[in-house]
Order: structure tokens, then C-alpha cells, then sequence
């Protein structure tokens, strides 16, 4: 008995400080004693003079991990930095599609015109909230779908892979390159591919060897990956996860160079034996969609820039890098961008020897998404 | 498979079996004692974000591991209050507990994620000086490394040969004889959790300041509950608490070794078999009515009037 | 349960009814200040934030919808959890059967798709339950015949379903397009929804079964059988009713009514297949039967109270900054202040 | 032996009283206790005797009342106080860790012992002592693997080697042989010739008689008297203990035919039991309706096995079970309770009532197929009272259907039980330990119910290890040792001493021991 009135008081309890009437003890800091009746007016509208757009940006992780997701909240606070009058309102660590849907109702609830959503998981979200809000904008990074007011933007981070492998194929003396990935994504087996190809092109008898921690980012998980690649004699470790701080840390605490990805950031986590890394620049790219938005001249288009648009960017080279090799990479990067070096242009040949990219085909960009199969040189299992 | 590989899986097992094993002896004094603490996922993981934190703060890992220490054996006193004092069902108090430690240990660590630390010194193992920098690297080892199996020994000497450990498991047998020996098995049994919140945070600083030298939110992806099955996998012992650990985690490193060595199988499965195994010893010698499972376990103590 | 002579002195309160409603009152309340203190503490304003909270549950139609939606995994498997305690076995593996019964939903919605929704849903159900059948099996057969506490073996084998999960979808299901999941589902495998809320099926589900549950407790002749196991299982077997029967059979309806939730959490609320989809809905569920004593109307108010909360928080870090999980916090404390009085709850050993 | 008359008490109790929810447990009690001595409690269950002397074992804290040792006021708050006073108590129920050695049972135990152990040296002081009273032990074995007399020893062994000088002793006889009874007095004599004082919780006149020196007699809480060995005779102390006179059994010649199905045959049944129990090896018996079979053992010798066999808890590895001619050779529980076999154990609230249903929920539970409507989704209530309320006319027991099982005494439980066993006249009863835990009252009220079923044509199976009970009741009488049947007599043809042997397979002649 006693029972099922608690439970009516509970609901009792919660109804009444919800439309903000209980008369328990005002001194109480959680009791809402006296304000007013919340509606579903949202309740933190920032109605500072000027405000001339509200940007809800939600994120996989946590805004600070020197990886993905810091790469992103950079660029999003470009556009702040450059347009004064845009407001924006943060959500990390939004990892499932559940909880997307509800943040990104309550942004919009809370006044949000666009949303920039960058995680995978947020693809499906954002696109069905863009047919049921026509008047919101959505740009999602790293997807494939659109709509009439859901585009998709990202970087093209092949080229720069590339370019790592070159750095990592000149640097490696046991020529074997580790890569830890999160995943066997289309993407990430991408990535894998240009970088084996590109150490491969300095250095003909190199091999990457890939293993799988099968999380964004379980951090033990990825210490123990790293760990076992060194173990199998690898100098020289690069990673696909959400953040790269562990990986690297570890590969530094056990004298192996390291290669960052996602972030310019992960530099700092290997004072001694970063070679290079390359990451995500997009903020003059948002920062430009925005100010489309503002003019109101935006347009969903299918958005994805390399170095040369400035949506990816080189990381410094490390202390141990000798300059000949630097030289080297600045020298591929600009056949890159003269067109003299394609990534995929076959013939090139999977694991197995298959002819994956014929003689004079190359591997087009709307492909590289859904890619299922390795280089030769890569050792690891593509799913 | 090369030498260096074959090391390497042991090597790996060693650095992550660490926490798992700290964590597990942790979890066989408390459950000697008579009480189950689901709640370890929690524990540990408001241990690692306070620990990361003050090493952060400090710069100083010893200062993290004696925090992350103490937090753990704090922690678990909300256990005990709840299931000693209010004599809450230890199953569902624990469970309460691994949601608090979700929440607090997002809201300690949030200031600290991605922040860079130096994580405790390596210090290679006398002998190994002369190898190559590899193999040296393979088994240079942190101080809670080298410390884990003498510390093994140790709680099993606390256990079976002090009075201490004698009346901790007489509580966890029977508490109303204990409680006739002249004891008192509610001080015992809080005596008993914080001790094993003192380990289970050592544990948890070895993954957040020795291993990864990171934190994240929910970093211990679950083994708090790892180290529940290992406790039932060595059945209540702490000298085979050190094998079932390296077991647990020598499963993982072989698995990531068939992996990048391009063999086909699914590391989901690989993952499963130290379960399966668990479950298999269990039915091997649950027949037999001579279990080591404490035979008070779970239950509640309700003293006299 | 030496209780009622421990608590005999207490309850000397003039009259109990008006005794009770004070002290749960104040539980609710000390559990809102505690949080309200460690926001302060972060310095955040605790006023605000429970305006968010529940504003963005109580207050709108579609946070209410998002309240009622979130509390279809929880009744189910709170029921999931309470249908195994009254014949005394403790089902913590409520997680696990989730998992397998999404799993096996899943295999039907791929397998089938291309069959009318008024025969893949059903089909789809059907699956469901059957894996998590199974996956409970398990552990009763071996308490049935002895061999090991079905505490521990759901236990484990919590830990093991995901991993399951994680085999197929990478082994067979997996999209190379998309990331961790299968294939989305196609419109014919998703459960219908109300109006245009997210809330689905599921719900009804779910309350059917409570009714159910309570009705066959309270008025059959299985009823009376497993209320004399919960109570006395050896005199139950003694007075000649199939003990062993019993836990298999029970423990496998739980688990069944576990996979449902599993089915209803791909089919009605994803649409699609994730690694790791579930976080804790298990556990969720088995703290909510204990807290609710096992009771029907229990369950339901519980997991209500739990969904305002969680969805409610939701809504904390976009307003307060604070992360998304540190609505646990509250959460917790919630449960820890009603575990903290356990004679409100006697009669229910879990 | 010492004249306690001109000394101060070892422990006086003045005017102690405690009180539980629903009794009043001692009423303000006075008790001396002197060294060298043997004083024995007497009274039935529930007269407060172990009530009383787990107060001055700081078990529970007398709510009123002073305990003075050596003639200075002392209180006793826990345990750890009378280990200081030097008192020990051995509980009814022994509790001893199984999963413990004997030495570290009883280092638990030791007063001074030392921080780090060391069991060489606990070994060797429990050695001592063991040869010293003849309680010899192996201090390595496990307890579990003990035998319940060796227990009992090991309990002995605590006290002494936690210094104790007094001993209380609650029913230490209750689970042991003849042989094994002689044994402990033998053991508990030594003792008091070095001056301990010993208390002996007890209800049974015979030991009593045989050892003490001082019988102090409680019931229903208070001092009923208090007399030394010298002036106490059996009368007097029946007397004391029960208020009014016994009325007899009245035991009609029941009608008998030799000739007709037995309703139970066991053809060469044996089980296998692991670990405590104890297997039955080759039994065969028969029972015929109208004839009470008496089953005499020491209680582990296979009586439960025997019980679970006919009753369908247990397997039978070879043999055959007909019942009423029918072959039902390892059906389970349920075929049996449909056939008509009724079940009284020697524990109710264990193993056969649920604590927390009403009465009225327990008496269907026996038959719920009976009283199961529209295919078992409703009960029909009804018909269960009206069966009952029948079987209680009969049998003369009140019976309330609405209160909790829990709250019941024991008495009144073990009545709930027999009601619903002697409704739907069951054709087979068996019937364990029947009277154990009983007060005179309920077990008079058992047996005469008992005998009304055997009036009826029933067959009944009667496990005790009251051989006064057996001998009056049972038309035949079966002596189990070690799993088998040793022998088997009409009572008129033995006497209890040929039967004790039997009992404890020992085959010399009775000596009393000097």
C-alpha cells in the first residue's frame, strides 16, 4: 500500500515542480518554488542584441580529445570567431542515434536554425528531423545522403595519407607500419590503402599491418592494439579512432615514431617521436556555409575539399624527421596538387593480387566510401 | 609466430591484466567477506577520473594513484552504508553504485579529457638491460606492475594466515558465528570493502595513469564485471586470481595478434572464450558441494536484539 | 527477516498513511537537494537545471512522448526481471537476452524484408522472444539440476551476448557503407508509432504484459504455484508441484519478455541493428523491479520516475554544460535514498 | 561433590526478563550457577531455557534484570563480554564453519591469539586438550566432513581452549546415539571434577536424572522450581514442567487384513546420495492399509532418504516402488500427492509450509489441480475451506484460514500441516520425527491424529528417534543403520536397549560406562 502511494506522490512531486507550484520548503535550492510556468518555450534562448542565427552543433565524443571530434569543434567555432552575431550551442559526446534525435529536438526547440551534426550516427537523425523541420538547415560531415535542407560536407583526407606514407616508408627501418583502426569502414580501409600506397612508393618492400579495436574509443583497447603491433616489430604507428592521444603516448613511451590523424593537435602527445600527422581544417568551409545561410542563398550541395581547399592540413614534422624527407613529402604534395600523383590510379591490385582499379581507371571519390578490400602490402583482414 | 611475438602476447597480457588483477583481489576480499559489489564498474571509473585528475593537477602520478586509491575505498563506503547499515540488497545497491560512478566520474574528468600527463616511470626488469631496446621496452614495467604479484601474495597471507583475514572469512561464512567469536561483523565487513576499494583503485589508476595515460568517459568498458566473473573464475583465491587475469587479458592480446597476423576470425567470438570457459569450470565443479563460494554471500547481516 | 522485530519500535508515529507520505516525500526531496548541492558545487544553477529537467519531459507533449518512449525497455525488462524473482531466482541477466532477442528480431527483419509488415512484425516478435528464451534457458537449466547459481550464470553471460551481437553484425549484417550497424530496416519491419511521436507498439506491449503478469499472480492456479516456489521451494516440491518445471519454464518466459525488449528497442526505437545498443538497459530493469518490490503499478510508476530523469538530462548539457552522463548522478542518488529504506519493500528477495 | 549450599554462586541471575514482539520469553528469572557442577535446564520448547542463556551468553540483551559473577553485578553486552567473563555457549543448532578446518574453527575461538597465526602451534594446543578429556579430533579435517557427534566434540574443544569455565551445553544430546550420549556425560563428568561449571539445556527427564547434579525447571518463562539431583525424582519434574496431567493416547485395535495390497512395497530400492547424506542400500518393505510401520535409527543413518524415496524427492538407482499395487518407481512428487500419499516432516516451516502465504494458500497447495478452475486461470476458495474446515471437525484442530503461516508457533504449524495432510484421506502418510520440536500438547494431538488414519484403512510410515513413541505406536517396527534395515520386530517382541544397539551397529552387550 504504502508502495503505490509513494509512487504517487513521486509523480505528484515531479508533475508539480515540473509546472512549478509544489509547496514544499522554498529555502531548498532544487525545489522550484516560485518560478513561472515552464512552457515548451525553450528556456535558454540567448537573446543577446544582434543574434542573427543560433548553430546547434552535436558531437561523438568529447570536444577536447586532440582527435575527431576536437577537429570539429575547432572548425565550428571558426564560423563564431569570423561571423559575430552567430550563437552556438554544444552537445559532445552523442554517440547513438537515440540520443541525437533528442538533441538535436531540443536545439531546435531551443530556437537552433542550423545544425552542423559530425558523427556517423548522426546521419539518419539529422535527415529524418530535416524532413520534419523544413525550416531548419543540416550539414553532417562525413555522410552520403541529402536532402533539400540536408547536405553533407567533409574533408578528402586521402591525399594526405598519402602523403604520410611517404613520410612513414622513408622513416621506417623494419619496414612494418602499424595502423590501428577503430573500425572496417569503407573509409578507414581507404586511408589504410593510400597510406600503404604511398609508403610503398618511397619504399617498395614496406608493409602495413592492421588491427582492429572495434570501438571509436575504448582507450585500453587501442594501448593493448598498439602494443601488440609493436610487438610484432612495427617502428612507426598510425591509428582511425576517435582520438589518437593513447595510441601515440604509448607508441612514444615505447620509442616508436608516431603518425596522427583527425587532429593537428595529437602532436603534443609525442614530443620525441612524432613524424607527422594530418587533420581536419573545415572552419573556413563552415564558416562560408553559414554566411550562405545568413544571405540565405544556401544550397544543399555535396561538400568535400582536400589540402588544396585548406578542409585538411599537414601537421608539423617531428624532431627526429631529417629534412631530406621533409623536403620529399612538400615535393609529393605538390605533384599531388599539379596533378602528377593520383592516389588510386590504377592498375592497382588488391591483397590477393586481383586487379581492383584498372590501367588508366582510378578509384573515384563516391567509391572510396564503400571499399572492401586492401592494397597489396597491407597484412590484416579487411573485415 | 616469432619469438618476439610470442613475448609480445605476454608482455601485452601483463600490461592489461594489471588493473583487472588489481581490481579482481579487490573483489575476492570483499566478496569473502561475505559482500557482491556490482558496482565496481563505478568504483573504477571514479577512481580513474580522480586519480587522472590529480595527477593532472599535481603533475605528480604517485599523488593520482594514492587519490585514486583512496577515492575507491570511499566509494565503496557508499556500498557498505547502504548494504551493512540500511541492509539494502547488495545486487541492486551495487548497481545503483556503477550509475553514480558513471555520473561523477564524467563530472570530475570533464576538465581533464585530453589533457596530457607523464604516466607512472617505467622501470625495466633487473636482467633485461642488455636485449635491444625492444625487448627491454617489452618488459620495462610501472611500478603497480611490478608490485601486482607480490601484492597477490600478499592479500592471500592477509586472508589465510592473520587473524584479520581469519575472522573476515568467518563473517563471510557465517556472521552470527563470527559475531559469537566476539567479533563484529558489520566493522569487518566495512573493514573489508574499503580494503577492496583501495585495490580496485589501484587498478583503475594503472588503466587511466599508467596504461592509456588518458582519460575518457566510461574508459573501463566494463571490467568492473570482467573482474566480478574473474573473481567467480578463480574461485574466491587470490593466488588464482593472477592466473585468471592473465588468461582474461592474454585472450585479448593473442586475439589482436591472430588479427594484424591477417588470420580469419572473428575477434568477436575470441572475445567470448574466457566467459564460456568460466562458465565451463563452473558447471565442471559445481556438482560437488564443496564450492569456495563464501557461503553468507549476498546475504544480510541482521545482528540481534 | 528478523525486519518487523527491528523496526516494531519504529512505526509508532501517530497515523502510519500520513508518516509514509512525509518520509517518501522527503526521500524524493533529499535525493533533488544532494544533486541540487553537487551543482551548486560545479557551479551550476540547480534551480535551472530541474526547470530543464523537467520542462523538457513534463512540459511538452513531445517530451512527455519522449518519457513514455523511454520507458518501454524498462518495463520490460523490469518484468523481465520480476516474473523469474517470484519463484525466487534472481535474473540479473537481463542485458544479455536483450541483446539476443534484438539479434534474432534482426536476422527476421533482414532475412524477410520483403514481406508485408503484418507478417515480418509478428514473425519479428516471435524471434525475439525465442532468443531471449534461449539465451535465459541457459541459465535456468543449470540452477534446475544445480549445477550453477543462475545469479552468476547471467552474469556472465551478459557479458558474452554483446560480443554475439558484434559477430554478426561485422560477420554477416554489416553495411561496408555505414558504421558499427546492419542494414537500416525497412518501413515494414519497424513497429508503427503514435500520432507523430517516437512512441511505438512497444508501449502496449509492455502494459499488456504487466496486466497480465499481475493477473496470473493474483488469480491463477501457476500463480499460486510460483508464489509457494518464491516462498518456500522446498516445500513447494515437497507439497508435490514441479519445482525444476517451474524455473526452466519461468526463467525462460523472462527472457523472452527480455528479447522483446531487445525487438522493440531495433524494430520500434533504432529501426536498425547497433553494436553495444543497449547500455544498461538490463541492469535499469532489474533495479526498477527491486525498488518497485516486484509489483505491477510499481514497475510502471519506477520506470516513469527513471525516464523523466533520464530524458530529462538530456537537455542538462545543452543548457548547463554539463556532460550527458552526469544525470546519472541523480539518478543514483535517487536509488540510493529508496534502497537506504528497505523495510518499505519487504516480502521481495532479490 | 562439593555442598554448593555454603558458596557464592559462579553466575547469579536476579529477576532477568526479555521480551520479543510477540512474547515474553523470561519473566524476571532467577538462576545460581556453581563450579563443579552440572546443573541442568529443563522445560519444554518455548519455556525460555535457550532464551535465557543466550542473555548471559551476550547473544541478547536482557531487557531487564542484573548477572552477577563471583557475587559482583557484571553486564554482558556481546559475545566478546562473556568471552571475557569466561562463559561459552554451544547452540542447539552447532555452528561451526563448514567450509573451515576444525583448527581454524576453534582459532576463531582462542582468546589470545596472536595477530599473525601460526597452526603448528594451534594444532598442537588443540591436541592437548582433545587427549587431556578424550575428545580426540583431526585439527586439519574439514568440518563438513565430520560426523554431527564429532561436531558436537569440536564445539567442546572451542569452549575449553577459549578459556571458558563455564559451558553451556543447549540440547547437546539431541543428535546423538546412546553410545555417543554416554560418551559426552562421560566427558562432561571430567569436566566438572576440574571445576567447571556446566549448564545442560535440556528436555529429557532420563539425562537429566543421569548427570546432573542441580535441575532448575522453567515454563512458559518463569523459575518453575529448582531442586538438587538428590531430591528430584521423575514425577516431581513432570510435575514442574507441565502444568496440567497428560492425558493418554486412547489406542483402538484397528481392523487389519494380512492379505489385502500393500499400499506401499519398496523391491530392493537403493539411492545414491553425495556428499552428507546416506545412501540406502537393498531395502525392501511393505505396508499394509491400517498398519503404522515405525522406522527407529540414529537421525543420518537413511530415515530422510527413505522418506524422500516413497515421497518421489529422492531416485531410486535400482529397485522398484509399488504403491497400492501401482509401479511408481521414480515419478516425481506430484504423481505420489495425486495418488493419495500424505507427507508430515519433522521441520513444518521448512520444508512444508510457504512462511509468507495464508493458511488458507497452504492448504491448497497439496492439491492445487484439485481446486483449479477454467483450466487453472482461476482457484476456487471454497471447496478448499469446506474440505478442511471437515478434516479440523474430525480431528478437533482449530484453525484459522486467514493469518500468515509465518506467524504461527510451532505447534499450531506442525497442526496445520497434519490437517492438510489427513484431508482427501490419504491412503499413505509418512510421517518424520512427527513430535520433534512439538510441546505435549500438539505431539499428543499428532499422534491421536495418527491413529485416526490408521482407524481409516491408511498405511502410515513413522520415522523417530523417540523410541518411547515408536514402541506405543507403531504395529511393526523397522531399525535403519548405515542405510540398511537391521532389523525389524513387532514391539512386543523387543525392548529398547536391543534396539539401541541396533541403532548405533553396535553389537556388545550394554555396559554402563564408570
Amino acid at each position: 500500500m504504502n508502495k503505490k502511494l509513494f509512487y504517487v506522490l513521486v509523480l505528484a512531486a515531479l508533475l508539480l515542480s515540473a509546472c512549478g507550484q509544489t509547496t514544499a520548503v522554498p529555502t531548498e535550492p532544487p525545489v522550484v518554488a516560485t518560478e513561472p510556468p515552464a512552457t515548451e518555450v525553450p528556456t535558454e534562448v540567448p537573446t543577446e542584441a544582434g543574434q542573427c542565427l543560433l548553430i546547434g552543433a552535436l558531437y561523438g565524443g568529447p570536444i577536447t580529445d586532440a582527435g575527431y571530434n576536437q577537429a570539429m569543434h575547432e572548425a565550428v567555432m571558426a564560423i563564431k570567431d569570423n561571423i559575430e552575431c552567430v550563437q552556438i550551442i554544444e552537445a559532445e559526446n552523442v554517440p547513438d542515434e537515440a540520443g541525437a534525435t533528442s538533441t538535436m529536438e531540443n536545439m531546435i526547440s531551443q530556437g537552433a536554425k542550423m545544425i552542423i551534426a559530425t558523427a556517423f550516427n548522426h546521419q539518419y537523425p539529422a535527415l529524418e528531423l530535416s524532413n520534419k523541420y523544413p525550416d531548419v538547415i543540416f550539414e553532417h560531415a562525413g555522410g552520403w545522403e541529402m536532402g533539400p535542407n540536408f547536405a553533407n560536407f567533409f574533408g578528402a583526407p586521402p591525399d594526405g595519407w598519402y602523403l604520410m606514407g611517404v613520410a612513414a616508408g622513408k622513416m621506417t627501418t623494419s619496414n612494418r607500419l602499424g595502423f590501428v583502426a577503430a573500425f572496417p569502414l569503407g573509409w578507414t580501409l581507404t586511408f589504410i590503402n593510400a597510406f600503404t600506397r604511398g609508403a610503398k612508393s618511397v619504399n617498395p618492400d614496406v608493409e602495413t599491418i592492421v588491427a582492429y579495436t572495434f570501438s571509436w574509443g575504448d582507450r585500453a583497447k587501442e594501448a593493448d592494439t598498439t602494443n601488440s603491433l609493436i610487438n610484432q616489430d612495427v617502428d612507426v604507428i598510425t591509428m582511425h579512432v576517435d582520438s589518437p592521444s593513447t595510441i601515440i603516448s604509448t607508441a612514444e613511451s615505447r620509442g616508436v615514431y608516431s603518425i596522427g590523424f583527425q587532429s593537428l593537435a595529437a602532436q603534443q602527445f609525442a614530443p620525441e617521436y612524432w613524424i607527422s600527422g594530418t587533420g581536419y581544417t573545415l572552419g573556413g568551409k563552415l564558416t562560408w556555409l553559414t554566411s550562405t545561410v545568413l544571405d540565405g542563398t544556401w544550397e544543399p550541395i555535396f561538400l568535400r575539399c582536400g589540402i588544396a581547399d585548406g578542409c585538411m592540413a599537414i601537421a608539423p614534422f617531428g624532431p627526429k624527421v631529417p629534412q631530406e624527407v621533409q623536403d620529399l613529402v612538400m615535393q609529393t604534395e605538390a605533384d599531388i596538387e599539379a596533378g602528377k600523383i593520383v592516389v588510386f590510379a590504377g592498375p592497382i591490385k588488391d591483397q590477393d593480387g586481383n586487379i581492383k582499379v584498372a590501367e588508366g581507371e582510378t578509384l573515384t571519390d563516391d567509391l572510396m566510401g564503400s571499399v572492401d578490400w586492401f592494397v597489396e602490402g597491407v597484412i590484416g583482414s579487411p573485415k | 609466430m616469432s619469438l618476439l611475438s610470442i613475448l609480445g602476447v605476454l608482455s601485452s597480457a601483463i600490461f592489461s591484466g594489471t588493473s583487472l588483477l588489481y581490481t579482481t583481489l579487490g573483489e575476492v576480499i570483499g566478496q569473502r567477506s561475505g559482500i557482491v559489489n556490482l558496482g565496481l564498474e563505478g568504483v573504477l571509473l571514479v577512481s580513474a577520473s580522480s586519480g587522472f585528475a590529480v595527477t593532472v593537477i599535481t603533475g605528480n602520478p604517485f599523488l593520482g594513484l594514492l587519490a585514486a586509491a583512496l577515492i575507491g575505498g570511499l566509494t565503496n563506503m557508499i556500498l557498505g552504508y547502504l548494504v551493512i547499515h540500511r541492509k539494502a540488497n547488495q545486487l541492486a545497491s551495487g548497481l545503483a553504485l556503477m550509475f553514480f560512478g558513471f555520473g561523477l566520474s564524467a563530472l570530475i574528468g570533464k576538465p581533464y579529457v585530453g589533457a596530457r600527463i607523464n604516466g607512472l616511470p617505467r622501470i625495466p626488469l633487473p636482467g633485461t638491460s642488455g636485449l635491444p631496446q625492444l625487448y627491454t621496452s617489452l618488459f620495462s614495467f610501472d611500478i603497480l606492475i611490478h608490485l601486482s604479484i607480490p601484492t597477490a601474495i600478499l592479500v592471500w597471507w592477509i586472508l589465510f594466515r592473520t587473524r584479520w583475514g581469519l575472522g573476515l572469512r568467518a563473517v563471510g561464512e557465517n556472521a552470527d558465528t563470527a559475531f559469537a567469536s566476539g567479533r563484529d561483523p558489520r566493522l569487518i565487513r566495512y573493514q573489508a570493502l574499503f580494503l577492496s576499494g583501495l585495490l580496485a583503485g589501484l587498478g583503475a589508476a594503472h588503466l587511466s595513469i599508467a596504461y592509456t595515460m588518458n582519460w575518457t568517459e566510461y574508459m573501463t568498458a566494463g571490467r568492473g564485471f570482467i573482474a566480478v566473473a574473474l573473481v567467480i573464475f578463480s574461485r574466491w583465491h587470490p593466488m588464482r586470481a593472477i592466473v585468471g587475469a592473465l588468461v582474461f587479458s592474454g585472450a585479448v592480446a593473442f586475439q589482436l595478434l591472430l588479427q594484424s597476423s591477417g588470420v580469419q576470425v572473428s575477434p568477436f567470438l575470441l572475445d567470448t572464450i574466457p566467459y564460456v570457459l568460466t562458465i565451463l569450470v563452473l558447471i565442471a565443479w559445481g556438482g560437488n558441494r564443496r564450492q569456495s563460494a563464501p557461503a553468507s554471500l549476498g546475504c544480510v547481516y541482521h545482528g540481534t536484539e | 527477516m528478523s525486519q518487523t522485530a527491528k523496526t516494531f519500535p519504529r512505526v509508532s508515529l501517530s497515523n502510519p498513511l500520513v508518516n509514509n507520505l512525509i518520509r517518501y516525500l522527503l526521500m524524493i526531496l533529499l535525493a533533488l537537494l544532494l544533486f541540487g548541492i553537487i551543482l551548486l558545487v560545479t557551479g551550476k544553477d540547480p534551480i535551472q537545471s530541474y526547470r530543464d529537467i523537467f520542462s523538457a519531459t513534463l512540459g511538452s507533449t513531445y517530451g512527455f512522448s519522449e518519457v513514455l518512449l523511454a520507458m518501454i525497455p524498462m518495463l520490460l525488462t523490469a518484468l523481465a526481471v520480476a516474473l523469474p524473482a517470484r519463484v525466487g531466482l534472481i535474473n540479473v541477466g537481463g542485458e544479455g537476452q536483450v541483446y539476443i532477442g534484438a539479434a534474432f528480431a534482426t536476422w527476421g527483419a533482414l532475412a524477410f524484408q520483403n514481406k508485408p509488415a503484418w507478417i515480418l512484425l509478428p514473425l519479428m516478435t516471435l524471434l525475439g522472444m525465442i532468443g531471449g528464451a534461449l539465451w535465459a534457458f541457459v541459465p535456468g537449466y543449470l540452477k534446475s539440476i544445480g549445477l550453477v547459481n543462475e545469479t552468476i550464470a547471467t552474469l556472465l553471460m551478459n557479458s558474452i551476448a554483446p560480443k554475439i551481437v558484434g559477430f554478426l553484425i561485422f560477420g554477416f549484417w554489416h553495411s561496408p557503407m555505414d558504421t558499427v550497424k546492419t542494414d537500416n530496416f525497412v518501413s515494414a519491419a519497424r513497429l508503427p508509432t503514435f500520432f507523430d511521436t517516437r512512441v511505438h507498439l512497444g508501449f502496449v506491449f509492455a502494459l499488456v504484459l504487466l496486466a497480465l503478469f499481475w493477473f496470473i499472480m493474483k488469480y491463477t492456479r501457476w500463480g499460486l504455484e510460483m508464489r509457494a516456489i518464491g516462498g518456500n521451494a522446498q516445500a513447494a516440491r515437497r507439497n508435490g508441484i514441479p519445482l525444476k518445471g517451474y524455473l526452466v519454464t519461468v526463467m525462460c518466459i523472462g527472457g523472452a519478455i527480455a528479447g522483446l525488449a531487445g525487438m522493440a528497442q531495433v524494430s520500434g526505437f533504432y529501426g536498425v541493428l547497433l553494436l553495444n545498443f543497449s547500455m544498461g538497459l538490463g541492469f535499469m530493469g532489474f533495479l526498477i523491479c527491486w525498488l518497485a518490490g516486484g509489483d505491477p503499478i510499481g514497475i510502471f510508476l519506477m520506470s516513469f520516475v527513471v525516464a523523466v530523469i533520464t530524458t530529462g538530462g538530456n537537455l542538462l548539457q545543452l543548457t548547463q554544460g554539463l556532460p550527458y552522463a552526469v544525470i546519472n548522478i541523480l539518478l543514483a542518488l535517487a536509488l540510493f535514498v529508496v534502497l537506504a529504506s528497505p523495510r518499505f519493500f519487504e516480502g521481495k528477495k532479490a | 561433590m562439593p555442598n554448593p549450599q555454603n558458596q557464592t554462586p559462579m553466575i547469579a541471575l536476579r529477576g532477568v526478563t526479555k521480551r520479543f514482539p510477540m512474547t515474553l520469553a523470561n519473566d524476571h528469572i532467577d538462576l545460581d550457577i556453581f563450579g563443579s557442577e552440572i546443573h541442568a535446564l529443563l522445560g519444554e520448547n518455548g519455556a525460555g531455557k535457550s532464551t535465557l542463556m543466550k542473555i548471559l551468553f551476550g547473544f541478547y540483551r536482557a531487557d531487564a534484570g542484573e548477572i552477577q559473577l563471583n557475587g559482583k553485578s557484571i553486564t554482558i553486552r556481546s559475545p566478546r563480554d562473556a568471552h571475557e567473563y569466561r562463559i561459552g555457549m554451544v547452540f542447539q543448532d552447532l555452528n561451526l564453519i563448514p567450509a573451515f578446518s576444525v583448527a581454524e574453527n576453534i582459532a576463531l575461538f582462542l582468546p589470545d591469539l596472536k595477530a599473525v597465526l601460526k597452526p603448528q602451534e594451534i594444532d598442537e594446543r588443540i591436541n592437548e586438550v582433545s587427549k587431556q578429556y578424550g575428545l580426540e579430533v583431526n585439527p586439519r579435517a574439514l568440518v563438513s566432513q565430520l560426523s554431527i557427534g564429532e561436531q558436537q566434540k569440536v564445539e567442546i574443544l572451542k569452549l575449553l581452549l577459549s578459556n571458558a569455565r563455564l559451558l553451556i551445553l543447549d540440547e547437546p544430546t539431541r543428535v546423538l546415539a546412546p553410545h555417543e550420549v554416554e560418551a559426552l556425560f562421560g566427558v562432561l563428568d571430567n569436566l566438572r571434577k576440574d571445576g567447571y561449571a556446566i549448564v545442560l539445556i535440556t528436555h529429557k527427564l532420563k539425562e537429566v536424572l543421569e548427570c546432573a547434579d542441580r535441575i532448575t525447571v522453567l515454563r512458559g518463562g518463569r523459575v518453575a522450581g529448582s531442586l538438587l539431583r538428590a531430591e528430584a525424582t521423575e514425577e516431581k519434574l513432570v510435575a514442574l514442567m507441565f502444568e496440567k496431567e497428560l492425558s493418554g493416547l486412547k489406542i483402538a485395535e484397528p481392523k487389519r487384513d494380512e492379505m489385502s495390497t500393500p499400499v506401499l512395497e519398496l523391491r530392493g530400492v537403493e539411492t545414491y546420495v553425495e556428499g552428507a547424506g546416506m545412501s540406502l542400500k537393498g531395502i525392501n518393505l511393505q505396508i499394509r492399509p491400517g498398519e503404522i510401520v515405525g522406522v527407529a535409527g540414529v537421525s543420518g543413518n537413511g530415515q530422510k532418504e527413505l522418506c524422500d524415496v516413497v515421497l518421489g524427492m529422492e531416485l531410486c538407482v535400482r529397485g522398484e516402488k509399488y504403491l497400492f499395487g501401482k509401479n511408481l518407481t521414480n515419478r516425481p512428487v506430484g504423481a505420489m500427492r495425486k495418488n493419495g500419499v500424505s507427507f508430515i516432516p519433522e521441520n513444518p516451516l521448512a520444508m512444508a509450509s510457504v512462511p509468507f502465504m495464508t493458511v488458507l494458500e497452504n492448504m491448497a497447495l497439496t492439491q492445487t489441480w484439485r481446486y483449479a478452475r477454467n483450466g487453472g486461470f482461476a482457484m476456487d476458495w471454497g471447496v478448499v475451506k469446506a474440505d478442511i474446515q471437515q478434516t479440523a471437525k474430525r480431528l478437533e484442530f482449530p484453525v484459522n484460514f486467514y493469518t500468515i503461516a509465518k506467524s504461527l508457533s510451532g505447534g499450531n504449524l506442525q497442526r496445520m500441516v497434519i490437517l492438510r495432510e489427513m484431508t482427501h484421506d490419504p491412503r499413505l502418510i509418512v510421517a518424520s520425527y512427527l513430535t520433534r520440536g512439538l510441546d505435549v500438547q500438539s505431539a499428543l494431538a499428532a499422534r491421536q491424529a495418527l491413529i485416526q488414519a490408521r482407524e481409516g484403512g491408511a498405511g502410515v510410515l513413522l520415522v523417530s528417534e523417540d523410541l518411547e513413541e515408536l514402541f506405543t505406536l507403531s504395529d511393526r517396527l523397522l531399525v535403519l543403520y548405515g542405510g540398511r534395515i537391521v532389523g525389524e520386530f513387532k514391539p512386543p517382541e523387543t525392548d529398547i536397549y536391543q534396539v539401541g544397539h541396533l541403532m548405533t551397529g553396535s553389537k556388545v552387550e550394554h555396559v554402563a560406562n564408570g
